[in-house]
């Protein structure tokens, strides 16, 4: 091998490694919200309760928002839009899922949490956000999120908002593609 | 425009030269015998490829130029009159994109392909056919991004940066073609970059060592290093977008459980660094020109090296300064603050080295002095916006606004642009074998320098008094700076006019310069005469005895 | 000589132009709120600490120039390396770096503490318009932009808030708190008031938050600074500070206002009432998009003589209460009132042409909400 | 190797000795140099981390 070989092998080595990297960068983003508590990712997993025991010499205010985004004709509320929580506390709110149209429908929850610290110390034992959802067409689901502020949550935040948005999932069978489809050859009359 | 440079038969060489001439008939065997057009499209040699990117950034240029005197031209007085928002949205992509990828790196890699061989004593670069190559990707890639402007649903309309959901779910169907295009560039920069650190690596003279080589060299490495560094990442950004578009995944869209902030990230994360890409070979340039006027060696050339490669190192530490009000949790906004705030050491090393250079030196005005001096100044008022960009409190009332456009305007208008031009000048004489028109020059400098700073100058205020970027149409409080922003625009533009006069007239004849065609000069390439012919250093000259007087 | 002189009297000017035009009102506002007045400071001693440096190495450098000029018999020195002056100039920016570093840690720190809001608006970008919704009032509207497009394209005199104008305001009490929380329907939007120094990006998917509290009553005004599409010029936004009482009476306007929009629901709507209502609602909303004359543009369909609108009276109503996913047409449901959407789908099976006779009720709007 | 470090250390701070960097240039192993560099980079970056991290409280 030439010197100029051996230079060109290991920069091109080098290139490889950093195309990759530039994938192995979305899970580490994830492992990196994770740690940071960065849109509230940290707390889209379940995890188990902790007995860490409550502490009740503080009340902290939990908002709940939900909002539906377009192509899913389906209406998500919540029965409860704001308590008062200590912190160590589980707590159940119901949140209630509509198909409005005729026929059935797979969604998504996807969930964000405000301040982002907050979603550090916010862990949900049971979220609808979790996984996928299919409703038929017409039916009302009751879903419960049962979920628990840690008690090392920052003295500073006494407010956390929880905002669910809505999304349609595709390549399912799912209707609103069908709308997507029409709506983009209509767009060429 | 016939590319002339550098001359097939130099003529006269004002300095006796043995190996140009000996070597003529060589270049026909090299080349199987074709001349013509069939000879530029097959050259391995350097410094036909190096005229090939300069000629090809040059028209790169004027078509961003042409895009960007649309956008002035609209913006001239409040109203839409010219465009609509839709065309001014694509001009404004159009704009930035080619100038980053299709002009201002080009520039770099001609210059490079050009004079590093000659600096450090090398017969030619490491790879010659890979150089071809790496040429002729260019014209595909831009020819490819130019013909998204005429199809349905017009060019990319996204801006520069390219953000998702933007220009993913909401782009024009040309976005595939604009991925396509980005990634056949970023191959032939990736290209470029390995060539040249082969060749710096491996190709130098005897006895040359690290620490001898001249600072363009340096700058030039590093950058490539960087380039190395961050292409992948810019292709593996935009495969992602690709497969969000047409493969169904979702990197970037909240609905399918991705993030576009995500997009900001990885974009950014290549997107500091290639700042950094493009001006560092300009530090360079400007680090060659500086001494060679003043007659007195570069101050402190050491520094100067590990200035460059701690702004590199700085360069990956810094992307969330471009993002800071997109929702970051308070420690993320400290951290990147202070790290952005420390590129300010370095970067002000390298302007107090250039004038302590001109201090106590033989200083005179000659054109790329000229340009290299204003380089200084306005790449200094562009380093001071950029620090008040730092602080992130105020950061949140500059961002995104016309504050912002002047700030990289001027970093990279008087700085990068203005150091290729002073390049340009100062590497003249060596690669036609005439001075330049020093008369035209003047003109040429002194329009410039006035057009720039009315056109940019301005925006300062504008965007102080809340003038957002990227809008076709603004509040009435904005027309007196836009109008003369616009005016300082097209004077710009037309005084380039000049340059192209220079050049040609330049190629054509001019006052004969000798091999050392400035008294000052010092480096390498002033020891092969001018013009260079096509081959030179075939045996390597030796560096062994001769401490560069730099040192 | 004559370029130096040259030199020296274009810097000259320029360094006296900048404060010149800085203190004409060509400078960040200080704006009013205390946070605002925090970064005009933070601003204003950067820009003199920068003006400092500037003068003193672009002096030392024009010195240089003038003293050392070959013309004038300048030998050059050698000298290439002193170490302690290399050391100080590395040390004293350090120092000035701190010093900046420091009180602007501290604004950010006080701009990170949005607990104990006395009100939450939630702020939504959709092309190419805002929604402000009260959270705990019950109170949603919409915000287009009402500079009429005959002063865009010059037919007629331009006002004095050209482009910065819209049809409802986002109204808030002084000398309270006001927490903002933002996102977006579409695509990235930014929303920003200069005089109030808030500037957030609102992203898809993601709420971001940043809070308020204005010190002065009256009508500030700023624009989307994130390029967000075609419309992203006039996109403006505007709020409207108040004292508290007359914020109070505003509210309970509104809410009454509500109200008796709810109501009017269930009752039977005239042909002419929604289209009189839907044109308005085309006007504010969909114009921009579809044309005033519904002629479409673009990748925008034209409504006027649509057939697949006109044959499919459901579809519409789907397309105009939910959305298209992965199109800019938004889902109207969220952010419209049942009778908007009635009256708008009314107006556009009747408008320019399309005289199909339907009049879509908003009681069935509401069914379909519901 | 404390001579590598401190030569890493001038060179990040940008003045270094003409006579020290021709030391390092010819007995130095550019290995050497690029590893300590990393390693303090690193440190500088989780410096600077702490920092921030304990003025965001």
């Amino acid at each position: 091998m030439t010197p100029v070989q051996r230079t060109v092998t290991r920069t091109v080595a080098a290139l490889i490694g950093m195309y990759f990297f530039a994938f192995a960068l979305v899970p580490l983003y994830d492992v990196f919200c994770q740690v940071t508590g960065l849109n509230g990712k940290a707390a889209n997993q379940p995890r188990a309760m902790s007995n860490e025991g409550v502490d009740t010499s503080r009340y902290v205010t939990v908002q709940f928002i939900t909002r539906s985004s377009k192509g899913l004709p389906w209406e998500l509320d919540v029965m409860t839009r704001q308590l008062r929580v200590h912190p160590g506390q589980p707590t159940e709110v119901e949140f209630a899922f509509t198909n409005k149209s005729d026929s059935a429908s797979w969604g998504r929850t996807v969930p964000s949490v405000t301040p982002s610290e907050a979603s550090l110390h916010m862990r949900k034992l049971t979220c609808f956000c979790f996984q996928e959802q299919r409703i038929e067409g017409g039916q009302r689901v009751a879903m419960p999120l049962v979920f628990q502020l840690t008690r090392d949550l920052p003295s500073e935040i006494n407010t956390v908002t929880l905002v669910y948005t809505l999304y349609p999932v595709e390549n399912k069978d799912n209707v609103s593609q069908q709308v997507q489809r029409t709506w983009r050859e209509g767009g060429d009359a | 425009m016939a590319p002339k440079l550098p001359p097939q038969h130099p003529l006269e060489h004002s300095t006796a030269t043995t190996a140009g001439q000996a070597h003529e008939h060589d270049d026909h065997h090299h080349y199987g015998g074709p001349g013509g057009i069939k000879r530029w499209l097959l050259t391995t040699n350097h410094k036909e490829i190096g005229s090939l990117y300069l000629i090809f950034s040059l028209s790169m240029f004027f078509i961003g130029g042409i895009f960007a005197l649309v956008v002035r031209a609209e913006l001239f007085q409040p109203g839409l009159q010219l465009v609509q928002p839709e065309f001014f949205n694509q001009m404004t992509t159009m704009h930035g994109l080619i100038m980053v990828f299709g002009a201002v790196m080009p520039a770099f890699v001609g210059l490079a392909n050009w004079m590093i061989p000659l600096q450090v004593g090398a017969p030619d670069m490491a790879l010659p056919r890979l150089n071809n190559f790496s040429f002729w990707l260019l014209p595909v890639a831009f020819g490819l991004l130019l013909s998204t402007l005429f199809m349905p649903g017009g060019a990319p309309n996204f801006g520069w940066t390219f953000y998702a959901p933007l220009s993913t779910d909401y782009g024009p169907p040309s976005t595939t073609f604009f991925i396509f295009s980005l990634h056949i560039a970023g191959i032939s920069s990736i290209l470029g970059a390995i060539n040249i650190i082969a060749t710096i690596l491996n190709m130098r003279a005897p006895g040359m060592r690290m620490m001898d080589m001249p600072l363009f060299v340096w700058t030039w490495l590093i950058t490539a290093f960087l380039l190395i560094a961050v292409m992948p990442v810019l292709a593996g950004v935009i495969t992602m977008m690709l497969m969000d578009i047409n493969f169904g995944t979702s990197f970037f869209d909240a609905g399918g459980g991705g993030d576009p902030v995500l997009f900001q990230h990885l974009f950014w994360f290549f997107g500091h660094p290639e700042v950094y890409i493009m001006i560092l070979p300009a530090f360079g340039i400007v680090s060659a020109i500086v001494p060679t006027f003043a007659r007195k060696p570069l101050f402190g050339y050491a520094s100067m090296v590990y200035a460059t490669a701690s702004i590199a190192i700085l360069s990956f530490l810094v992307w969330v300064h471009h993002m800071f009000v997109v929702g970051l949790p308070l420690a993320a906004e400290l951290f990147f603050m202070y790290t952005t705030m420390l590129i300010a050491v370095p970067t002000g090393v390298k302007v107090f080295n250039w004038v302590t250079t001109l201090f106590r030196g033989s200083i005179t005005f000659e054109t790329p002095m000229l340009f290299s001096l204003a380089f200084i100044v306005m790449f200094t008022i562009g380093g001071f916006s950029g620090l008040m960009l730092a602080i992130v409190p105020a950061d949140f009332q500059y961002h995104d606004t016309y504050f912002v456009v002047a700030h990289f305007h001027y970093v990279l208008v008087p700085g990068a642009i203005f150091a290729i031009i002073a390049g340009v000048y100062y590497w003249l004489p060596k690669w036609t074998g005439h001075y330049p028109d020093e008369r035209l020059g003047r003109w040429h400098f002194w329009l410039s320098v006035i057009g720039v700073n009315l056109t940019f100058f301005p925006m300062h205020f504008s965007g102080l008094a809340g003038m957002p970027r990227r809008i076709p149409d603004y509040a009435l409080q904005f027309a007196d700076f836009n109008m003369v922003s616009s005016l300082g625009g097209f004077l710009f533009g037309a005084s380039q006019l000049l340059f192209v006069a220079v050049l040609i007239k330049c190629v054509r004849g001019g006052e004969k310069a000798p091999a050392k065609a400035w008294e000052g000069a010092e480096d390498l390439e002033w020891s092969v005469p001018s013009p260079a012919p096509l081959h030179t250093f075939e045996t390597p000259p030796d560096m062994t005895s001769q401490a560069p007087q730099r040192h | 000589m004559r370029a130096m002189l040259a030199w020296v009297t274009g810097m000259g000017v320029s360094w006296l132009l900048a404060p010149a035009a800085l203190a004409n009102g060509w400078n960040m506002p200080k704006g009013v709120t205390e946070i605002s007045r925090d970064i005009y400071s933070l601003h204003m001693t950067i820009f003199w600490i920068c003006v400092v440096i500037g003068v003193v190495v672009f002096a030392v450098m024009f010195y240089s120039l003038f003293r050392y000029r070959r013309s004038q018999g300048a030998k050059a020195d050698n000298f290439h390396e002193h170490t302690t002056v290399e050391v100080l100039w590395t040390t004293i920016p350090l120092l000035i770096l701190v010093g900046m570093a420091l009180p602007a840690t501290a604004t950010l720190q006080r701009m990170y503490d949005p607990s104990g809001a006395d009100l939450d608006v939630m702020v939504t970008g959709q092309q190419w318009r805002w929604h402000y919704e009260y959270m705990d009032e019950g109170v949603s509207f919409t915000s287009s932009m009402s500079t009429p497009t005959s002063q865009i394209s010059g037919e007629e005199a331009r006002g004095e808030n050209y482009l910065l104008d819209v049809d409802n305001p986002l109204v808030l009490p002084v000398d309270q708190k006001v927490r903002f929380l933002l996102t977006s329907d579409d695509v990235i939007h930014s929303w920003w008031v200069p005089e109030l120094a808030v500037k957030q990006d609102a992203v898809p998917g993601f709420v971001n938050e940043n809070w308020v509290r204005i010190e002065e009553p009256g009508i500030y005004r700023g624009q989307c600074t994130e390029l967000c599409g075609k419309d992203h010029a006039f996109m403006p936004v505007v709020v409207h500070a108040m004292e508290q009482d007359e914020y109070d009476e505003w509210l309970a306007e509104r809410k009454a206002e509500a109200e008796a929009e709810a109501n009017s629901v269930d009752r039977e709507w005239e042909m002419d009432e929604l289209m009189e209502r839907g044109e308005q609602v085309y006007g504010s909303v969909c114009a921009t998009c579809h044309q005033q004359d519904g002629s479409g543009s673009g990748q925008f369909p034209a409504l006027a003589g649509n057939d697949q609108m006109l044959d499919d009276v459901d579809w519409h109503k789907d397309v105009v209460v939910n959305g298209v996913s992965g199109t800019p047409m938004a889902a109207f449901g969220g952010s419209l009132s049942a009778v908007e959407v009635a009256a708008v789908i009314t107006y556009e099976r009747n408008a320019w042409d399309n005289d199909t006779g339907d009049v879509v009720q908003p009681s069935e709007i509401q069914e379909m909400l519901e | 190797m404390w001579n590598v470090v401190k030569s890493v250390l001038a060179a990040f701070f940008g003045v270094q000795k003409e006579r020290r960097r021709q030391e390092d240039f010819t007995h130095g192993e550019p290995i050497k140099f690029i590893v300590v560099g990393i390693l303090l980079a690193a440190v500088l970056v989780i410096l600077i981390a702490m920092i921030a991290l304990t003025a965001a409280g």
